[in-house]
């Protein structure tokens, strides 16, 4: 599957978009790359075949889109022709904070030159992470950041955080009408750092008076499990008489919903959308529960991440401010500081964009 | 709520009989007449040998010549013991056939080899004189062989009936619940015993389970049923009842097996004995041909006492006083005086109410009104540790499920109530004082075992009742309560306990003892405190307690010849005890019940 | 409480009447605190709720009593579901009832894996299957290569299933799941009550070493109920997939505390030998009630909701426990008495007898 | 001598000692660097809490109940001390107030085991949910963080060389257990209580109040290490410690401790526990994945006791004989104990 040209082409309007609410929410995007565009500066390009061991540390085993980000990675492993295989492993779902934190403890002990970490550990990874560095294993986050920015050379963003919460105000708005309405958003862990950001994020942006009619009802949490999350999306049915949306910035949450809300046969009266993954949500977008929603491509996520880490761990690039390199097929990218962790010294590559599917597109997505 | 129950604040009906309030002619009881079947012989008994030789014609009149199940030169070892050796045994239709032999003496082996739990080393097993195999409790049941223990296999969750019919296949696809009570009915009415079919077994006595076990034999068509110790729980008057069952079990022609330590018992009933020792057989004898004194030298191959006679004295001041003790709906109104250097025994059927009384004053299920008065002071009692702190004492009737930790050593076991002395003051058990504490009573009781690091699992049923004994002692009580201290422990160590008893009250120390073995309780009491359904009947001296009166209290009929009211009239209750006597003279009273 | 009731009936019998007792406070209690808490889309929506793990806790109840445990149960119906569900999506036009059937032969496969180890293997309960659900989890792992099955790759069928309806009345509906649900516990409750089966599980848990020397064949109905508890995990994972359509790996996780608290709120012996399956599914009812319930609550913070649930769990089984408690205490005092009183009329029936 | 030692091997810690060596010896071969302090102390480091709250859970599984609440309580602990600590008061009083807490809920616990007589499976089970939904009520969402240096540091370096205070306390309270269990009244009624708690009642014993001070201990340890962790990972989330239970209860289980009770020795927990740390972080290093490593473990638990059992079983058919009575059994017979398990109440 391969969401790459269409992201570009749906690229616009989005970005748009978020542009404009990150210059109204007070954030500065000057520093956004866009993919393939010129960056200032010499661009570092590989040099392949370099022996580099490598982990890919999703959040847990057994969802999509840590398995797109780890075809992406498989691709660019397989362009840049290392002869050691990266280990794709995770913790079990229910121990995935301290399995994190084990194998990220135990790297330098294994040999691995990086880590490629999708944080579910919030800080709590930090002094693990601290210790690998000392130990000269790099730890490069993807998806999800070190808060603290603690302990991590860098971090591959796949968008911008503000900007999803700004992608999530205006889908909302889109599929309420300007009449607004009232919404309740579910989500994933009350502990997951990405989703707590991007809802923190959507509720600033609705404060914007644009977004004035919209009600946000309560937040609840689905845990990422199917059932939990359609548990709550049937409570929130029955709680919330008058709602009309439900936001889920999860992928297993928004299916979940969306299957809750079909089964109720509600689909006319209450819509899902948030953040989701193409190929589980066509059925949803086609028969009108989900009329829109949006993500990033997990597999050119874990493409970019893996190339970043690999001209990290062979000393191409250092990880400094300002460095640009070229990601193979996605062009070049800066490093930049994190906007969306002011208060700390945290790094950025912003892999970027945003696309947002609804019943054009979703089908030539999902494949 | 309806009515209350049978509470505390109801008319006492109990009459509180004192010895000194009655004025009998001394009737000082022969040892004889204690043990039914020892002096009366069969004229009295049920036992017709007729019967037994026309059984025995018919077996060979059909060809039939072979016992129904014959052991031979069978062997087992266990590690390095060896726990049967070279034992042959018949069984034959319609006999009962006694296996008497102390603990250890591979009884238990035997039983399991006749039943399938175990396989036997060497050695050959025929039915009907095929050479068979029994390897599973399915080969035994198949081929009609079937047995009943002490404890009683019993479901406690499910039903009597189906109790009798679980072990059946065949019964059809579906439970048919009616036709399973209906038969269940029926197999009991065979037994001649009447039992909520329907109830579950959780709530049927000792006895009733019992029968419920041999109901289930019957049900299976058994031809060999093992009787292994059926009779340790059971009161007197539950004894005859199942003895009657047996009877009618081998007029059915079949073969019983009986295990028993008591040799009243064995002699009442065997139409023949076997003896073995230390895993060896010892003899085969009709009994006619074998007495009680033969039997038990050959069991211990030495001389031993059949029964513990005390040496009687004086006793001391009163140490604990009872007035009025209830329990509602268990005991009530229960007074007694109990001295320094006294044993008091209690008699009853088993459910009278003794052991909850003992409960009572132990602090296990306190008493909810009524005096305790310990060395003229009243004193409350609400949990062990206040009768412990008390001196009082109280050994269990049941050694395995609440007298023991059988995985911890004998050390273990006999510091376990005065943990507390043992502790250094960080909490530390003091492991030397502790073993040479358990190792004194080692020596003292003579419990045989190789060191008092061993399990007490590994034990003797004797062994570890002196373990139970010991670990009470170790506390020092003034008074201790002795719960069946005998049941199913074999003759020599069941002497020794006796021995300890008198040696105790010597020693000043007020004991009660609880024993459903009468010629036990009277052969070793002071005075008998005699129970029933809850109530105190009557307390006699020794002189004046016999096996009759003690029996006739316990199962009420002095309440029913006895005026009642308060002033109880000396010369009718002297009348009264005569007239039970004669009747008891006529026949074994409880045979007498049912004929 | 009478004496003449306490007479006829065991306190026992007494548990499922205490728990329905409880369930409906819990139900008077929340209908006071959310409003339509009756009306029929949430009353449909609860009882859809509670289909699956009744059929678990059906399946639970058949080991419980044989004094055993099957904590394995979630990983079965995670990884039952998740097969089934891959499978569907690859084979086209399969039959509703044979892809039933195939979870619950899936469900039989790993149930009687867990029967071999503890019945044969002779490995306690507990530890087979806390061994187990780890097993079964990473099978599912391994097998998923960490793909979802998605209700848009699934058959048609399977999106209406959920919402199919038996019997309606005034809006109530009975669905299909709910149907299948009771069905199965009905049919439980009639292989403990009817078939020689059912009562042995009972004696085996009543008294093991007494159903071995009964030569009740143990280990086979060890097995056995091992087996049902996979095959009706296996049905429990179909309904699962039916139910949710999205698959994950970590499907159904945590399921099997939450069966066995049900079985264990539901009043059966956790030590085997007594219990019913109208206990557990007033077990069920009851933690399935408290925590949709609670979801629905709109007066409190999704935060306090965990903390609310432990605490009410403690309160149900202690009221439960202290209800029963008085109860048997009661029925113990009848029946000594009576007993005592039977005793006696026997004994005396003998005295007169014998004077006569 | 050399019977002893034989027979020393062919009981379960000897099997256990085996698998270790076995273990050991893959990883040694296998990591380079597996011995070096630094991994050694890793290894522990990364299990500390649970190995902790195993030393407490083997008392509370030998007296025949069992304690479900404990990752749960660790989660609350962190979580009050963070929550104390953040409301403004010095960090030490915020470990006091979490210890208190953990004290006190350990008694509430064992008062409802003990004293009301309610099932432990059903107490802790509440206690599981509930002491969570605490956690999750006093964090929230948040991610509390911030800790004073001294305390992170206490959780992180080295205090005595590279052993941490983790380390060091982990060491102190496995003598301490040790010889608790084994040689003073405490884990003599434990044992007792465990083998039978009517023999205990009857023997004079205080059933209620030894079970009170066993679950108010597993309150107060699982507290403590609820605390540690926050101190290891320098931040409280309400999900801390998620989990844990099981791999708790697991490694007891594997160190031969009878879940019936009144079975199991403090060498038997000792050597699963570290059997379990090397064998994680063998897995890991080899960059074996999560679920896998749960699964091994499961296998090795299953295995554990099917083999043993299996291979007496030939050993009978061979012989012909009953096994010697000295060998002691692994932990079995739960499909049939032979063993009447009294209900706790």
């Amino acid at each position: 599957m391969n969401v790459n040209v269409k992201t570009r082409r749906f690229l616009t309007g989005v970005m748009c978009a978020g542009l404009l609410a990150a210059n109204i929410g007070g954030v500065t995007l000057a520093q956004t790359p866009v993919a393939g565009s010129p960056v200032a500066g010499e661009a570092v390009t590989a040099e392949p075949g370099q022996d580099v061991k490598m982990m890919l540390l999703p959040k847990f085993l057994g969802i999509l889109p840590f398995d797109q980000a780890n075809q992406g990675a498989q691709e660019a492993a397989e362009e840049l022709g290392n002869p050691t295989p990266f280990d794709f492993v995770g913790p079990t779902a229910e121990n995935s904070v301290a399995g994190q934190i084990e194998f990220v403890t135990n790297a330098p002990a294994g040999g691995y030159d990086v880590v490629m970490l999708s944080n579910n550990s919030g800080d709590q990874i930090v002094p693990s992470a601290v210790a690998a560095q000392e130990a000269g294993t790099r730890v490069v986050t993807w998806d999800s950041p070190i808060p603290t920015g603690e302990g991590e050379s860098l971090f591959v963003a796949q968008v911008d955080f503000d900007e999803t919460g700004q992608v999530m105000a205006d889908m909302a708005l889109s599929i309420l009408g300007e009449d607004g309405g009232q919404f309740a958003i579910l989500s994933a862990s009350p502990d997951a750092a990405n989703q707590n950001a991007w809802i923190a994020a959507m509720e600033s942006a609705l404060e914007d008076p644009k977004y004035d009619n919209l009600e946000l009802l309560e937040i609840v949490y689905g845990d990422d499990q199917s059932e939990r999350s359609y548990e709550q999306a049937q409570a929130l049915i029955s709680k919330h008489p008058d709602m009309e949306l439900i936001m889920a910035p999860t992928s297993v949450g928004i299916v979940s919903a969306a299957k809750a809300v079909q089964d109720e046969g509600l689909c006319d009266e209450i819509k899902v959308s948030g953040l989701g993954v193409p190929a589980e949500m066509l059925e949803y977008t086609q028969n009108g529960c989900a009329p829109e929603f949006a993500l990033w491509s997990f597999v050119d996520l874990g493409y970019l991440t893996y190339y970043v880490s690999y001209l990290l761990a062979t000393g191409a690039i250092e990880g400094v401010e300002g460095e640009t390199f070229v990601a193979g097929r996605l062009g070049e990218y800066e490093i930049t500081k994190d906007p969306t962790r002011p208060d700390v010294d945290a790094l950025r590559v912003l892999m970027g964009p945003f696309t947002v599917y609804n019943i054009d597109n979703v089908e030539e997505a999902a494949g | 709520m309806g009515e209350r129950g049978i509470g505390c604040v109801l008319v006492p009906t109990v009459l509180s009989w004192r010895p000194s309030e009655i004025n009998t002619t001394d009737r000082v009881p022969t040892a004889g007449s204690w043990l039914p079947g020892f002096g009366t012989g069969d004229a009295n008994g049920m036992i017709q040998p007729a019967t037994e030789r026309r059984l025995d014609d018919e077996v060979v009149a059909t060809g039939e010549e072979f016992p129904v199940l014959k052991m031979e030169h069978v062997s087992k070892q266990f590690g390095a013991t060896l726990a049967l050796d070279d034992v042959s045994l018949a069984l034959r239709r319609g006999e009962i056939h006694a296996l008497l032999g102390e603990n250890g003496a591979g009884k238990s082996t035997l039983i399991k080899i006749m039943t399938g739990i175990q396989t036997q080393d060497s050695g050959e097993i025929r039915i009907d004189g095929k050479p068979v195999r029994v390897t599973s409790s399915q080969d035994a049941q198949r081929l009609g062989v079937a047995a009943i223990y002490q404890e009683p296999m019993i479901f406690p969750d499910l039903s009597v009936a189906e109790n009798i019919f679980i072990g059946h296949r065949n019964r059809g696809k579906l439970v048919d619940r009616r036709g399973m009570e209906r038969e269940a009915a029926e197999v009991l009415a065979r037994l001649d015993v009447t039992l909520d079919v329907g109830e579950p077994a959780r709530g049927l006595t000792l006895a009733e389970q019992q029968t419920v076990e041999i109901a289930k034999a019957i049900s299976l068509d058994v031809r060999v049923l093992i009787m292994d110790e059926p009779t340790a729980s059971l009161s007197a008057h539950e004894v005859q009842q199942l003895f009657r069952i047996v009877h009618t079990l081998r007029q059915q022609g079949v073969a019983i097996l009986f295990i028993s330590h008591r040799m009243e018992e064995v002699f009442e009933i065997a139409d023949r004995v076997t003896i073995l020792r230390d895993g060896r057989w010892i003899s085969t004898t009709p009994r006619a041909e074998l007495t009680p004194g033969s039997a038990i030298r050959q069991m211990v191959g030495r001389e031993v006492q059949e029964l513990f006679r005390r040496s009687r004295r004086e006793p001391g001041a009163v140490l604990l006083a009872v007035r009025g003790l209830c329990r509602e709906g268990v005991f009530q109104d229960v007074s007694f005086d109990l001295r320094a250097g006294e044993v008091l025994g209690f008699a009853g059927l088993v459910g009278a109410g003794r052991t909850d009384m003992a409960l009572a004053l132990f602090g296990i299920s306190p008493a909810d009104a009524g005096e305790i008065e310990l060395e003229g002071s009243r004193v409350t009692i609400t949990n062990p540790r206040d009768a412990m702190a008390l001196g009082i004492a109280y050994s269990t009737e049941d050694r395995r499920q609440l007298g023991l930790v059988m995985p911890l050593s004998i050390a273990a076991n006999i510091s376990l109530p005065s943990l507390p002395r043992f502790l250094s003051p960080s909490g530390m058990v003091r492991r030397a004082e502790e073993r040479d504490a358990a190792e004194a009573f080692r020596e003292r009781l003579s419990i045989r075992a190789p060191s008092v690091e061993t399990p007490t699992s590994s034990l003797s049923g004797g062994n570890q009742q002196k373990v139970v004994i010991s670990k009470w002692l170790e506390t020092n009580p003034k008074v201790l309560i002795l719960d069946e201290p005998t049941r199913g422990i074999d003759v020599g160590a069941k002497v020794e306990v006796h021995q300890l008893i008198d040696d105790l009250a010597a020693r000043g120390m007020a004991i009660i003892l609880i024993s459903s073995d009468l010629p036990e309780v009277l052969a070793m009491s002071d005075r008998v405190l005699v129970m029933r359904e809850g109530r105190q009947m009557a307390i006699f001296d020794h002189h004046e307690a016999t096996q009759e009166r003690v029996l006739s209290a316990a199962m009420g009929q002095f309440g029913d010849i006895l005026p009642e009211g308060d002033g109880i009239d000396r010369i009718a209750a002297a009348e009264a005890i005569t007239a039970i006597d004669r009747l008891v003279a006529g026949g074994r009273l409880v045979d007498g019940e049912r004929q | 409480m009478s004496d003449a009731i306490l007479r006829r009936v065991r306190p026992e019998q007494f548990r499922e009447f205490i728990l329905l007792f409880v369930t409906v406070g819990l139900l008077l209690f929340f209908a006071s605190q959310i409003p339509n808490y009756f009306d029929p889309r949430s009353v449909n929506r609860l009882t859809t709720g509670l289909a699956i793990t009744l059929v678990v806790a059906v399946g639970q109840v058949l080991v419980v009593l044989t004094r055993n445990i099957d904590l394995s149960v979630s990983s079965m119906v995670g990884l039952t579901a998740y097969v089934v569900g891959t499978i569907l999506t690859r084979v086209e036009g399969m039959h509703p009832l044979v892809a039933a059937a195939l979870a619950m032969a899936i469900g039989l496969a790993l149930g009687a894996i867990n029967g071999l180890i503890v019945a044969y293997g002779k490995v306690p309960a507990i530890i087979a299957t806390l061994g187990t659900l780890a097993l079964y989890r990473v099978v599912l792992v391994e097998f998923s290569g960490a793909k979802t099955v998605t209700t848009a790759d699934l058959p048609d069928w399977l999106n209406d299933v959920p919402s199919a309806t038996l019997a309606s009345a005034g809006g109530y509906d009975l669905r299909l799941m709910v149907g299948i649900a009771l069905l199965v516990a009905i049919l439980g409750q009639l292989t403990l009550r009817y078939l020689p089966f059912g009562r042995r599980l009972y004696a085996i848990g009543s008294n093991p070493e007494a159903a071995r020397t009964a030569g009740l064949p143990v280990q086979r109905d060890v097995f056995t109920a091992f087996a049902l508890s996979g095959t009706l995990s296996g049905l429990a994972g179909f309904m699962f997939l039916v139910r949710f359509g999205n698959i994950t790996v970590t499907a159904a996780q945590g399921l099997e505390l939450q069966v066995v608290a049900a079985v264990v709120v539901g009043g059966v012996n956790i030590f085997g030998g007594s219990g019913s399956m109208v206990g557990a599914l007033l077990g069920v009812l009851m933690i399935e009630t408290l925590q949709q319930s609670l979801l629905r609550w709109a007066g409190i913070s999704e935060f306090v909701k965990d903390a609310i649930l432990g605490l009410l769990i403690l309160v149900a089984v202690t009221a439960d426990t202290i209800i029963l408690g008085r109860l048997r205490e009661m029925w113990v005092r009848v029946r000594r008495r009576d007993h005592a009183r039977a005793q006696v009329a026997i004994a005396d029936e003998g005295g007169v007898a014998h004077g006569a | 001598m050399a019977r002893e030692i034989l027979r020393r091997l062919r009981s379960w810690e000897g099997l256990l000692l085996v698998v270790l060596l076995v273990i050991l010896a893959y990883n040694i071969t296998r990591v380079p660097n597996f011995l070096t302090i630094g991994n050694q102390v890793n290894l522990f480091q990364l299990g500390i809490e649970k190995a902790i709250v195993v030393l407490i859970m083997t008392f509370v599984i030998i007296s025949g109940e069992i304690d479900l609440s404990v990752a749960s309580m660790m989660g609350l602990s962190a979580a009050v001390a963070a929550a104390v600590f953040e409301a403004g008061a010095p960090m030490p009083v915020a470990i006091l107030v979490a210890l208190g807490v953990g004290a006190g809920f350990g008694l509430l616990n064992g008062y409802f085991v003990a004293v009301v007589g309610l099932s432990s499976l059903a107490v802790t089970l509440a206690g599981y949910v509930g002491f969570r939904g605490l956690a999750r009520l006093l964090v929230q969402d948040r991610s509390v963080g911030g800790f004073p240096e001294w305390f992170t540091n206490l959780g992180q370096r080295g205090l005595v060389g590279p052993l941490t205070l983790s380390i060091l306390i982990f060491a102190v309270l496995a003598v301490i257990a040790s010889v608790v269990l084994h040689r003073s009244g405490l884990g003599r009624l434990t044992y007792v209580i465990g083998n039978s708690a009517q023999v205990a009642r009857y023997s004079g014993v205080s059933v209620a109040r030894t079970k009170m001070i066993i679950f108010t201990m597993s309150g107060l340890i699982s507290a403590l290490a609820g605390v540690l962790m926050a101190a290891r990972l320098g931040a409280v989330r309400a999900s801390t410690a998620e989990g844990f239970e099981l791999d708790i209860i697991t490694v007891v289980l594997l160190g031969g401790v009878s879940i019936f009770g009144g079975v199991g020795s403090m060498i038997g927990v000792l050597l699963s526990t570290y059997l379990v740390l090397n064998l994680r972080n063998g897995l890991i290093i080899a960059g074996i994945t999560g679920n896998t490593q749960t699964g091994i473990i499961g296998l090795l638990l299953i295995l554990s006791v099917l083999v043993p059992n299996l291979a007496g079983r030939v050993q009978d058919r061979l012989r012909r004989r009953q096994v010697d009575p000295s060998m002691r059994a692994p932990p079995s017979g739960a499909a049939e104990p032979t063993r009447s398990q009294a209900a706790p109440g």
